[in-house]
């Protein structure tokens, strides 16, 4: 096994020089030149170029999850693209985890007074939210609304279909009314919504 | 017995020191001739010493135990009382058994595949669990307070540092069970939404303390969510 | 995109989905949980087992650059072992050194009491073992594995995956039989047929 390495193609078999090709093309993950191929396994490009063209015809069907692509003088394996959703799905759940505390006040913040300013999220929040901000756009959440109109021109965010589809919701007028807490915000839209007893009035604090 | 020379650093342990001696002097592990091992083993720390090189504590942990393992043979022993020196026989017998295994694992070894690394696909982030949408009610209510609590002071807060007044807890119990009775309950955090001196935080959380050990409130859940509840009487 | 991950097996070809099975080996390169594989694809993991062996006797042949492998309760692709020789000189590794003999003592003793703490392997070994658990779990041989519910609550260590494939186990249970007590040297080779009761257990020690 070990002189091969340092390449004398004969003495070996077709099949088994294909083989080889194969173990090298399969375990970079990314392309490797076919002249690279040929000097390892001491064999002309032409030979090498050869054995991936029957390597190609062997995996590149329809139902193939891997493909062979030839990307100028390399070739590399890559996944079949038309099973690139099931691959997410198996690789990708992890990104998926629920969201955070953190996000979803950021998510409620803009939800119930969009469009709003990054800053505003966070006056009302108290912290710096561009982590959270950056990840719920990332997620599809939030999206940019436009700039406002005041020095800085800061960012306006709301919230996207996406979001709708999440919280089920078939439009945003939809999202249960807001509760009263903290005195100031609620004339937005919610507390006209009858059934809520903690209208804002009921938190007025005596301090 | 056979003197031997070895290099401590040779060896994995005291306890692969004892093997060897054992073995090069065809010793029953059963029935160890303690006086005989201590002097061998002991000859080999010296050894080490001699040649000036550090004696990891684990063999002179080892030389310790050998020497009161010694000690307490000598000592006459009641029948059911177990030999001193089979503590060390199981040991020794542990130690081979991990050798033996060892040596087997390492006719299995091959390291000969070589693995791909993970194809790096663009990734798709967007979310899709999904949620019941009062949840975002919940999160409102918890965010709403914590800007207020957490908020830079303004400044009419420093003229407290001027005046600073202390706020009373007895008055805070009042304001705490009064919040309560209109309400029946509020997030933990909008009790001291409003509260922007740290005397009247304080008062109100000692209040709070008060009232939950008086069974007049009670707390619940965690984190921002969490809820104070007046007992008795729950919210209509 | 959605539809897969919850599964819906049905109106998808076999063939199709064994290609999506294989896709997903393929794009992880890590081993994957049989399990993983089934709920992606929305069929009983004794199909995706089913699909495995299929894909096992495609590729495991001599001539095959890439061979499919059982570990454990996950399948991962690998090169073929005939062939280490002409990848690792074709990707530039290095020869594995091979493990200290202190190395494979704390493995052999987790190996076949796992999951353990690193005081019973001290205790065993009667040497501290910090250093060498540590090289061993950055090697990906051994990995943590939740704590002991006692005071200090210790960290428990198990073998890995990559332990199974670098050790050419399809499973943990394929370890041959643990070598009997009493154990002079000699007897081990004896007792690996008959020798079944000299179980772990008596490796086993009170921590």
């Amino acid at each position: 096994m070990r002189g091969e390495a340092d390449g004398e193609g004969e003495g070996v078999s077709t099949e088994e020089l294909a083989g080889r090709a194969e173990a090298i093309l399969f375990a970079s993950g990314e392309p490797v030149a076919l002249d690279r191929i040929a000097q390892v396994l001491g064999v002309r490009t032409a030979a090498v170029e050869k054995m991936v063209l029957a390597l190609q015809e062997k995996y590149n069907t329809p139902q193939s999850g891997v493909h062979l692509l030839m990307l100028g003088d390399s070739a590399q394996f890559c996944t079949n693209p038309a099973f690139i959703e099931p691959v997410r799905a198996a690789l990708d759940l992890k990104r998926n985890t629920p969201l955070s505390q953190a996000a979803m006040e950021v998510l409620a913040v803009v939800a119930y007074n969009q469009p709003v300013t990054k800053a505003f999220v966070e006056q009302v929040r108290g912290v710096d939210c561009s982590g959270v901000v950056g990840s719920l756009v990332q997620k599809g959440l939030l999206e940019e609304r436009g700039r406002l109109e005041l020095p800085g021109r800061p960012l306006l965010y709301g919230t996207t279909e996406n979001f709708l589809r999440c919280f089920q919701l078939e439009s945003i007028d939809r999202l249960p009314p807001p509760p009263g807490e903290g005195g100031q915000q609620e004339q937005e839209e919610g507390s006209d919504d009858d059934g809520e007893d903690d209208g804002p009035e009921q938190i007025t604090l005596d301090v | 017995m056979e003197k031997l020379q070895y290099k401590l650093e040779n060896f994995e342990g005291p306890l692969d020191l004892l093997l060897t001696l054992v073995a090069k002097n065809k010793i029953d592990i059963y029935d160890i001739p303690i006086a005989e091992l201590l002097e061998q083993y002991m000859e080999q720390i010296d050894l080490m010493r001699e040649a000036d090189l550090d004696v990891a504590s684990e063999f002179l942990e080892m030389a310790a135990r050998l020497v009161y393992i010694k000690t307490a043979s000598l000592l006459p022993r009641q029948e059911d009382e177990e030999d001193p020196r089979m503590e060390l026989t199981g040991l020794l017998l542990e130690y081979q058994q991990c050798k033996a295994a060892a040596e087997k694992l390492r006719t299995l070894a091959a390291f000969n595949t070589v693995t791909r690394p993970p194809e790096e696909l663009p990734a798709d982030f967007i979310y899709k669990r999904i949620h019941d949408p009062r949840e975002l009610r919940q999160a409102l209510r918890a965010a709403w307070g914590k800007g207020k609590s957490l908020m830079p002071p303004k400044p009419e807060s420093f003229s407290a540092l001027v005046s600073a007044r202390i706020v009373s807890v007895a008055s805070q119990t009042v304001y705490v069970l009064r919040t309560l009775w209109k309400r029946g309950s509020i997030a933990y955090r909008a009790l001291f939404a409003e509260k922007d001196e740290r005397s009247a935080r304080i008062a109100v959380f000692l209040a709070l303390l008060e009232l939950v050990k008086n069974r007049r409130v009670r707390v619940e859940g965690e984190g921002d969510l969490c809820e104070v509840k007046l007992m008795g009487r729950e919210k209509a």
